[in-house]
C-alpha cells in the first residue's frame, strides 16, 4: 500500500524573462519518504521548490496539497498547509539572535508580544534536534557559515512541518555536522514527514534517499525509487552518459619544493602553527567547521591582521600585508561565502570575470572591451557556464555562481591557490572539472591549499591534509595516511577528549 | 566563436533601450520641456534652454562626484560646503603677477580635492559611516568660512572666471562647454577604465571587492578626492556666472545632487548606475525648479506642485530594481 | 527701571550674544559692530565678557544655547531670533531671572523682554511698494521678489506692501518669488520670470541681494533695466551705480547689534529704555548713493553697506518715545 | 534526546538585549564623558529644574533621530522629517486653542503623522521607488502642507499644556523613557521585530512568512508619528508653532542614528544607539556652550567630537575585524 502524496505538482512550467526554466515539471511528495531532487547547476531545482513553497508563482501547471489544488499558492498558504523550506542562509537576519530567527514569521505570543519564554523552550528543542550548543541569545552574525546552515534548519523544524524542503542543506556543513542531520532526517521520516532533499552529494543521496526526481534543463527525465541504483546510476540519470570516475587518478607531482613557509603564524583563531606549502601539491585542510581553517588562508592572503616569526612566501620574506600585496606575490582566494564574499551578485558575469584585473590594472589605463569579452568567453566554455554572460550573477543557480567566483582567477594564473570550499553547491560533473582542473594545476606546480567540509574530497584529492582544531594543527596526514577515519578522528580529538574530561 | 560570442553578448536592442534610466530621464526632460514650452510661452525658447543647461552645469558637475561616491557606496554630504568654499575662496588667493587668474583657480582646486581626500581618508581609514564623516566636514568648513568669509573684501577680479561665466563658444555657454567636457571624461573614466570598474565593484560589495585584490582604501580616498574636485569646479562655475561668492552659494547643491544623482537612476545603495543619467537628471531638476519659479501661487502651494511633480517624474522614469 | 531688571546686577557685566547663525555675512558684520561696542564697554569697565553662541539657523538650538545662557548666568542676553514664536519661552524665562533681553532684528512674539530693537519691516514694504509705485506712474507690470517664506520677516516685508499695491489697481504683480536672501536663486528665479514674461515694467525686491540677483539676470538677458527697489547690498550698491539705475534702497543698520548691546548695558545700569526702540529706516537713493559708494571698500564684497553710527546716535534713539 | 532548558535560556529576552548593547559601549563611554563633563561644568545640571530643562532641548532630537532609525532598520530612510517635525508643529498650534482642545489637537498630530508616514511608505515600498528621492519630494509637499496651514509663525499652545510638558517638570524625561518603552514593546511583537528581517534581507524574510511590506510600511508610519510629535513638543516647549521650526533635523536625525551605530543598508543598528547618538548631539552644544568656544571653535569642535566619537571605537575593535 503506498501511502497518499501530502503534496503533487503537476504539469509546473516557469520561465525568467522568457527563458523556460521549468517545462511540465510533476512530483509528488509523500509522508515518510525522503524524496531527492538532483539536477546539474541550473537546473531549476530551486526553482522547483520556490514554486512549492509559494515564494515565486508558476506560469502553469498546478500544486495539489492534501488533495485540494492551488493554482496561485502564497507563501503563507504553503506554511500553513505545513510545508517549510531550508533556504542556504537566505532568510537569516544577522542582528537577531538564534532564537528570534528561528522563530521569525512564527513568533509564539503572548498578549499580542513575542513571548520570550515560550520561543525560548521551543528554540531549544529544535536547537537539540540540530546540536546547537550555542546560546541562545547569541546574534547569527557571529556564527560561522555551517552553524547559521544549522540555524537555517532549526528554524524549518520550529514550525513542526509535515512537509521539510532542504535544498542543499550540507554543502556547508562539516562531517560531524552532516551525520546530525541524517539522523534527523531519519528520525523525521520515521514519524511520518514528507522530505524533499536537494543535494549534490551523490553519497549523501544513496545513503538517505529512497525516491528521486531528476530534472534536466528544467524537465523530469527522471522519476523512480531508488532501489537498485547504485552512484554510477544516479549521474548516468543526471547527465544523461556514462560518467567517468568523480575524482581523477592521482599522481604524485615531480615537483615539490616549498613555495610557502611559515613559523610561528598567528593569525584570528590560529595560534603559533608552522606549515610548509610545496609546489605540485594539494594541501588539504580539513576538521570541524570554524576550527581555523577560514584564518589560516585569509591570514596567508593579507585579509586578516596576522604575525609569523618567519614567513616566506614566493622566496619572498615577511607575509602579505594587504590582499593586493599577496596577489603580486602569487597567491589567489576563492571564499567559501560566494554570496558575501566572492561574487558581486548585481554584476554581470563577465564583469565578475574581470574583477581582479581591475584590482591589478592601472586605474586610468584602458579597458579593453573586445578583450575583456573574448577572455570571459573563454573562461566560461572552460567551466562551462553557458549562456548570455551579460546576465547578473545574481539571475545564476548558486552552482553556476561559484563556478565564476573560481574563474576570475583564472586569468591571473596564480602560483598560490587558497581555495575556502570550493566546490560547495557544484554539481558532480562541475565537481568533476573542478577537480580535474586541481589537479592539473598541481601538476604545473602550483601550490593549492584546499579547506573542505567534503573529507571525500580531501581523501582522493590532497597530497597531505593538515586537520585543524582549535585553532591549530592536530595532525598532518601524508597522502598514504589519509582516509575518512583519520581525518575525522583527528577532528574529533578534541571533542573526545573534551567528552574524558 | 563569433557566434558563441554573439549569445554571450547578446546585441543591443531597442527593448534594452527603454529599460535605460538614462535613456527615460532624458525622454521626461524633452517631453517636460515640449510641455512647458507649449503651456508658458518663453518657457521653451532657445534662450531659456540654454540658461537652465547653464544651471544644470553647476548641478551636474557637482554630482559628477556625488555620483561616483554613490557609486562605490558612499554619499557626499560636504559638497555644498565645498562649493562655497572653493566659490569665496578663490578671491582669497588671488595672487599678484597671475594675470588670468588661472593660478588661483588652480590652488582652490587643488584644496577642494584635498578637502575630499581627507573624506576619504575618515572613511577609509578611520572607518567612518561617510555619512558622519561628510557630515562633519562640512560642518568644519562652516568654521572655517567664518574665519576666510566676509573679514575683507573680496570680490573676484579674475579674468579666467569671467570668461567661463560669461562667454560663449559659438553660441554655447563656456560654463556648459566645461560641463560636457567634463562630463565626457568622467563617463570614460567610469565606463572604460579599471578605476570605474573598482568604483562598481566597491558600492557592490566591498568584502568581495577586497578580496578580490582591490585597493579599498586608495580607491574610496580616490572617489572622495574626485568628488571634492567636482565640488569645487562647480565653485568655481558659479563664482563665474554670479561675478561673486557667498557664503551659502553652495547650499542648494548638496540635496539637488544627491536628487540629481537618484533621478538619474543610479541606485543609492552603491553598485550600479550611471553618470548618463545624472546628466539629464540635473537638467531635469532646474527644469522642475524653474517650473515651479513661473507659476503663480503661494509658496506652500509651489513647494506642494515642485514634490508632487519630482514624485511624478520619478514614477515614470522607472522604479528601483528589486535587490538582493 | 526697564522690564525685567531687578536690579541686583553690578557691572562690570557678562553679555550673551545669542546669534542664530553667524556664517552669513551680515552677522559677521553685525558680530563686528557688537565686539566693537563690547570693546568701548569694558574701556568703561561696564563689560567684561562677551560670549557668542552660534544656533547654525536651528531655532531649536538657538532655544537650548539661551538656556544654557540662563545656567551660566550671564547679566544680559541679545539676541537675533530664529523663529518670531519659538524663542518666547524661554526668552521669559531669562526675564523672569532678571537677565537683561535686548531682541533684536529678528523679533519675538513676547513682552518678556527688556527691549525690542529693529527697524519696521511693514514700513520697509509700504515705502518701497510706494516708491516703485511712484516710479511707475501707478501703471505697469511688476514682480515680487521676497525672502524665503514662513519666516515673519520676509512675511511683514511682503504684507506691508499690499495696501499701497492694492490702493493702485494699475500695478500688475506677474509673479512672486520666495528665495533665500541670496544672489544666486533670486537670479535664476528672475531669469526664468523673465523668459515667461516679455514686458516687465519695475521690480518690488524686499532684499538686496534679491536685487543684485534681478539685475544681474537681467543684464545677462540684455533686457532693458526697470526700476527696482533694494536694499544696502554692497553689491547691489555697485550695480546700481554701474548700470545708472533708477532705484531706492533702504537698509537693516548692522548696528543694530552694537545698539543692542548698549540698550542692555543702559537697562542694566538702571536707566529706564523704551519697550520698543524703532529704528528709522534709512533711505538710499539717487541722490545719496555716492556717498554709500565712497565707503565701500570698507565693508565686504558681499557685505551691506550701513549707515554711520555714534553712542549719540544711540541716545537720542533711547530718548524718543 | 532530552530538551533541557539551559542556564540563560529562560532569561533569552534579557540576554538578548544584553547582546545589542555590543558594539555600543564605546559610544555609552563617549556619551557619558560629556555628561559628566557637562555636570562638572554646570552643577546646576543635578537638579530636577536642571535635568527638566535638558530633557527638554534632548527630546526632540531623540524623537527624530528614532523616527530616522527606525527607518534606517527597514533599509529606507527619509529626508522629509524635518518638514513632518514643522507640520506636526503646525498643527498642534492650531488645533489645541481651537474647539477640539488638546486632547483633538493631539489626536490631529497624531493620525497625521501616522497617515503622512503610511502614505510615504506605500508610495516607496508598494511602487518600489527609492526612500530617499520620494522623502526628499515628500518633503517639499509636506513643508508646503505646513506653509498653508501657517504661513507664518503663529497659532497657540495653551499655557497649562506647555507647563505641563516644558515647565520646570522632568515631564520630557519621561516622554523619553515612555517613547522608549513603547519601543520594546513594539520590537516585542512579531512585526516589529520583523523590522530587522525585512531590513536586512527582505527576500529570505519573505519567505519565512515575515509580512515583509506592513513591516516596512508601519516603520514608516511610526516614523512620521514619531516626527510629528517632535513637532507638538516643540510647539508646547515654545507656546507657538513656525512652519519651518523642523528644518534642521533632517540631517540632525541622519546624524544622530548614524553616530548611534545605525546602518545605512538596513538591519544593522539599534535604537538605544541611535538614542545614544542624539544624546551626543544635544549634550555638546551645553558643553561647548560651557567650556566658552567660540562660533568657529563650536563648528571645528562640533566636526571633531562626531568623527572622534565614531572613530574611537572603531579604532580600538579594529583588530577584530575582517576587511
Ligand atoms: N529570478 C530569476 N531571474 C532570471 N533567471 C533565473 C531566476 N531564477 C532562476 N533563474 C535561472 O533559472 C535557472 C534555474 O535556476 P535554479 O536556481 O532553479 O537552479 P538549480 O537547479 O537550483 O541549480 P543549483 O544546483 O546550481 O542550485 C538558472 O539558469 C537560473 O539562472
Ligand atoms: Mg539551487
Ligand atoms: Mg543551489
Amino acid at each position: 500500500m503506498t501511502p497518499q502524496a501530502i503534496i503533487k505538482a503537476n504539469g509546473l512550467s516557469k520561465s525568467f524573462f522568457g527563458n523556460p526554466v521549468l517545462q511540465n515539471v510533476s512530483i509528488a511528495l509523500e509522508p515518510g519518504r525522503i524524496h531527492a531532487l538532483l539536477g546539474e547547476n541550473g537546473a531549476g531545482k530551486s526553482t522547483l521548490i520556490n514554486l512549492l513553497s509559494g515564494a515565486l508563482a508558476p506560469d502553469g501547471g498546478e500544486i495539489e496539497i492534501d488533495g485540494r489544488s492551488h493554482r496561485r499558492l502564497t507563501p503563507s498558504e504553503a506554511r500553513r498547509a505545513g510545508i517549510a523550506v531550508v533556504q542556504q542562509e537566505l532568510s537569516l537576519t544577522s542582528d537577531l539572535s538564534i532564537a528570534e530567527n528561528i522563530g521569525l514569521g512564527a513568533y509564539p505570543r503572548r498578549f499580542g508580544l513575542i513571548d520570550y519564554k515560550a520561543l525560548a523552550r521551543k528554540a531549544r528543542e529544535v536547537c537539540d534536534l540540530v546540536g546547537l550548543e550555542e546560546n541562545l541569545s547569541t546574534p547569527v552574525g557571529d556564527l560561522p557559515l555551517g552553524r547559521r546552515q544549522m540555524v537555517e534548519i532549526a528554524k524549518a523544524l520550529f514550525r513542526k512541518p509535515r512537509i521539510l524542503v532542504l535544498d542543499e542543506p550540507t554543502s556547508s556543513l562539516s562531517a560531524h555536522e552532516a551525520q546530525t542531520l541524517t539522523r534527523l532526517l531519519q528520525r523525521l521520516r520515521a514519524e511520518g514527514t514528507a522530505i524533499l532533499y536537494i543535494s549534490h552529494r551523490l553519497n549523501e543521496v544513496m545513503r538517505l534517499c529512497e525516491h528521486v526526481t531528476v530534472l534536466k534543463d528544467g524537465k523530469v527525465t527522471a522519476d523512480r525509487s531508488l532501489q537498485g541504483v547504485d552512484a554510477a546510476g544516479l549521474v548516468r540519470l543526471m547527465v544523461g552518459r556514462d560518467p567517468g570516475d568523480l575524482f581523477p587518478h592521482w599522481t604524485p607531482s615531480p615537483e615539490r619544493q616549498t613555495i610557502v613557509e611559515v613559523t610561528g603564524f598567528s593569525s584570528g583563531l590560529l595560534r603559533d602553527i608552522d606549515l610548509e606549502i610545496k609546489r605540485g601539491e594539494i594541501l588539504g585542510l580539513g576538521g570541524l567547521v570554524g576550527q581555523g581553517q577560514e584564518d589560516l588562508l585569509l591570514g596567508l592572503y593579507g585579509a586578516l591582521p596576522a604575525s609569523a616569526r618567519r614567513a616566506v612566501f614566493n622566496n619572498v620574506a615577511g607575509l602579505p600585508s594587504s590582499v593586493s600585496r599577496a596577489n603580486a606575490l602569487g597567491l589567489a582566494y576563492v571564499p567559501a561565502d560566494r554570496k558575501r564574499e566572492g561574487l558581486h551578485l548585481i554584476h554581470s558575469i563577465a564583469w565578475n570575470m574581470m574583477l581582479p584585473d581591475f584590482g591589478k590594472a592601472r586605474g586610468l589605463s584602458r579597458r579593453d572591451p573586445a578583450a575583456e569579452r573574448k577572455l570571459a568567453t573563454e573562461l566560461a566554455d572552460r567551466l562551462s557556464i553557458k549562456g548570455d554572460l551579460t546576465r547578473q550573477v545574481q539571475a545564476l543557480s548558486g552552482g553556476n555562481q561559484q563556478k565564476v567566483a573560481l574563474a576570475k582567477w583564472m586569468p591571473a594564473d596564480p602560483p598560490i591557490l587558497l581555495l575556502n570550499d570550493p566546490t560547495r553547491g557544484v554539481d558532480v560533473e562541475t565537481k568533476r572539472e573542478i577537480y580535474v582542473l586541481l589537479r592539473r594545476f598541481a601538476a604545473q606546480g602550483k601550490a593549492i591549499v584546499l579547506s573542505s567540509s567534503d573529507t571525500p574530497e580531501l581523501v582522493h584529492l590532497c597530497d597531505r591534509v593538515a586537520v585543524m582544531r582549535e585553532g591549530g594543527i592536530a595532525a598532518l596526514l601524508e597522502r598514504e595516511k589519509i582516509s575518512e577515519e583519520a581525518i575525522v578522528a583527528a577532528a574529533m580529538g578534541a571533542e573526545a577528549a573534551k567528552v574524558a574530561a | 566563436m563569433n557566434q558563441a560570442n554573439h549569445s554571450r553578448f547578446p546585441a543591443w536592442s531597442p527593448r534594452a533601450l527603454l529599460r535605460n534610466r538614462a535613456f527615460l530621464t532624458v525622454a521626461i526632460v524633452i517631453l517636460v520641456w515640449v510641455v512647458a514650452g507649449f503651456a508658458k510661452p518663453g518657457f521653451g525658447s532657445y534662450g531659456h534652454l540654454r540658461y537652465l543647461l547653464e544651471l544644470a552645469a553647476v548641478i551636474g558637475l557637482v554630482a559628477i562626484g556625488q555620483t561616483y561616491v554613490v557609486i562605490a557606496g558612499g554619499i557626499d554630504l560636504s559638497v555644498g560646503a565645498i562649493v562655497t568654499v572653493s566659490a569665496v575662496g578663490v578671491p582669497l588667493v588671488a595672487l599678484s603677477g597671475d594675470g588670468s587668474g588661472t593660478f588661483a583657480v588652480l590652488i582652490i582646486l587643488v584644496a577642494a580635492t584635498s578637502i575630499g581626500f581627507l573624506n576619504g581618508l575618515g572613511v577609509a581609514y578611520l572607518r567612518i559611516h561617510p555619512m558622519i564623516m561628510t557630515l562633519a566636514m562640512a560642518t568644519f568648513l562652516q568654521g572655517v568660512l567664518i574665519l576666510i568669509a566676509g573679514g575683507t573684501a573680496i570680490s573676484a577680479q579674475n579674468p579666467l572666471l569671467a570668461w567661463l561665466g560669461n562667454a560663449r563658444i559659438i553660441g554655447i555657454p563656456a560654463g556648459v562647454l566645461l560641463w560636457a567636457v567634463v562630463s565626457g571624461a568622467a563617463l570614460a573614466v567610469l565606463h572604460a577604465t579599471p578605476f570605474g570598474a573598482r568604483l562598481y565593484a566597491l558600492g557592490a560589495n566591498p568584502l568581495a571587492s577586497a578580496l578580490s585584490g582591490i585597493n579599498v582604501q586608495a580607491t574610496t580616498m580616490a572617489v572622495y578626492a574626485v568628488s571634492g574636485l567636482a565640488a569645487g569646479l562647480a565653485g568655481v562655475l558659479i563664482l563665474g556666472m554670479n561675478g561673486q561668492g557667498y557664503v551659502g552659494i553652495g547650499d542648494p547643491y548638496l540635496l539637488a545632487s544627491i536628487a540629481a544623482v537618484v533621478l538619474g537612476g543610479t541606485s543609492i545603495l552603491g553598485g550600479s548606475g550611471s553618470y548618463a543619467g545624472t546628466i539629464p537628471g540635473a537638467i531635469l531638476l532646474v527644469t522642475i525648479t524653474a517650473l515651479i519659479t513661473v507659476v503663480n501661487a503661494s509658496a506652500g502651494w509651489r513647494s506642494i506642485l515642485f514634490g508632487s511633480l519630482i514624485l511624478l517624474l520619478l514614477l515614470l522614469s522607472g522604479r528601483e530594481s528589486q535587490r538582493r | 527701571a526697564a522690564k525685567c531688571i531687578k536690579g541686583d546686577r553690578k557691572a562690570p557685566y557678562t553679555i550673551g550674544w545669542a546669534n542664530i547663525y553667524s556664517v552669513p555675512t551680515w552677522m559677521k558684520q553685525t558680530e563686528g559692530t557688537i565686539a566693537a561696542e563690547v570693546e568701548e564697554l569694558k574701556k568703561k569697565g561696564l563689560v567684561d565678557k562677551l560670549v557668542i553662541t552660534d544656533a547654525q539657523g536651528d531655532a531649536n538650538v538657538q532655544i537650548q544655547q539661551i538656556q544654557s545662557m540662563i545656567d551660566a548666568d550671564v547679566d544680559a542676553i541679545i539676541l537675533i531670533a530664529g523663529s518670531s514664536t519659538a524663542p518666547a519661552r524661554v526668552v521669559a524665562d531669562a526675564c523672569a531671572k532678571g537677565i537683561a533681553v535686548i531682541n533684536f532684528d529678528s523679533l519675538v512674539d513676547t513682552d518678556e523682554v527688556t527691549a525690542k530693537i529693529n527697524t519696521d519691516s511693514n514700513e520697509w514694504g509700504d515705502t518701497a511698494a510706494k516708491w516703485l509705485i511712484a516710479e511707475l506712474g501707478g501703471k505697469g507690470k511688476i514682480l515680487v521678489l521676497n525672502g524665503p517664506a514662513g519666516i515673519s520677516v520676509s512675511d511683514d516685508r511682503r504684507k506691508g506692501a499690499n495696501a499701497a499695491l492694492a490702493a493702485n489697481p494699475g500695478i500688475e504683480i506677474l509673479a512672486e518669488t520666495n528665495t533665500a536672501y541670496n544672489v544666486a536663486p533670486a537670479q535664476e528665479a528672475v531669469t526664468s520670470l523673465l523668459f515667461a514674461h516679455p514686458e516687465i515694467n519695475g521690480i518690488l525686491s524686499l532684499g538686496g541681494a534679491l536685487s543684485a540677483g534681478a539685475i544681474l539676470a537681467m543684464d545677462k538677458q540684455g533686457r532693458p533695466m526697470v526700476p527696482i527697489t533694494g536694499e544696502n547690498a554692497r553689491q547691489f550698491l555697485e550695480l546700481w551705480k554701474e548700470k545708472g539705475l533708477k532705484s531706492w534702497a533702504t537698509m537693516q543698520p548692522n548696528w543694530l547689534g552694537a545698539f543692542a548691546t548698549y540698550t542692555a548695558v543702559q537697562a542694566l545700569e538702571g536707566k529706564d529704555v523704551p519697550a520698543f526702540v524703532k529704528v528709522p529706516l534709512p533711505v538710499i537713493d539717487n541722490s545719496n548713493i555716492d556717498g554709500y559708494l565712497a565707503r565701500a571698500k570698507d565693508f565686504p564684497a558681499d557685505g551691506y553697506i550701513f549707515s554711520p553710527y555714534d553712542q549719540k546716535l544711540f541716545d537720542e534713539l533711547l530718548a524718543a518715545k | 534526546m532530552s530538551s533541557m532548558i539551559r542556564t540563560g535560556d529562560d532569561r533569552l529576552y534579557w540576554r538578548v538585549q544584553g547582546e545589542r548593547n555590543r558594539g555600543l559601549m564605546g559610544l555609552f563611554a563617549v556619551v557619558a564623558a560629556f555628561l559628566a563633563l557637562y555636570a562638572y561644568l554646570f552643577p546646576g545640571l543635578l537638579s530636577v529644574a536642571g535635568v527638566s530643562k535638558f530633557a527638554q532641548s534632548w527630546l526632540p532630537l531623540a524623537l527624530v533621530a528614532m523616527a530616522q532609525a527606525i527607518l534606517m532598520l527597514t533599509g529606507g530612510i527619509s529626508l522629509a522629517i524635518g518638514a513632518t517635525v514643522s507640520l506636526g508643529a503646525v498643527i498642534a498650534a492650531t488645533t489645541m486653542s481651537g474647539y477640539f482642545g488638546v486632547a483633538g489637537g493631539i489626536v490631529a498630530v497624531s493620525a497625521s503623522g501616522l497617515v503622512i508616514g503610511a502614505l510615504c511608505g506605500v508610495i516607496a515600498i508598494r511602487l518600489r521607488l527609492p526612500a530617499i528621492i520620494v522623502t526628499l519630494a515628500a518633503s517639499f509637499i509636506i513643508g508646503g502642507l505646513a506653509l498653508l496651514i501657517l504661513p507664518r509663525p503663529g497659532g497657540a499652545i495653551p499655557g497649562w499644556f506647555s507647563d505641563l510638558l516644558a515647565g520646570n517638570t522632568p515631564a520630557a524625561l519621561v516622554l523619553v523613557f515612555l517613547v522608549a518603552l513603547l519601543w520594546k514593546l513594539y520590537l516585542a511583537t512579531p512585526l516589529g521585530l520583523s523590522l530587522y528581517a525585512a531590513g536586512e534581507n527582505p527576500v529570505g524574510a519573505y519567505r519565512a512568512g515575515v509580512p515583509v511590506d506592513a513591516a516596512r510600511i508601519a516603520a514608516y508610519a511610526i516614523s512620521g508619528l514619531l516626527s510629528t510629535l517632535a513637532g507638538l513638543f516643540i510647539a508646547a516647549q515654545t507656546g507657538s508653532g513656525d512652519p519651518v521650526i523642523g528644518q534642521a533635523f533632517t540631517l540632525n536625525s541622519i546624524a544622530a542614528a548614524v553616530l548611534g551605530g545605525v546602518g545605512f543598508l538596513g538591519g544593522r543598528g539599534t535604537m538605544r544607539g541611535a538614542i545614544a547618538g542624539s544624546l551626543l548631539l544635544s549634550v555638546m552644544i551645553n558643553v561647548m556652550f560651557f567650556l566658552g568656544f567660540p562660533p568657529v571653535a563650536q563648528y571645528v569642535a562640533q566636526g571633531l567630537i562626531i568623527i572622534g566619537a565614531v572613530a574611537l571605537p572603531q579604532l580600538t575593535a579594529r583588530f577584530r575585524r575582517r576587511p
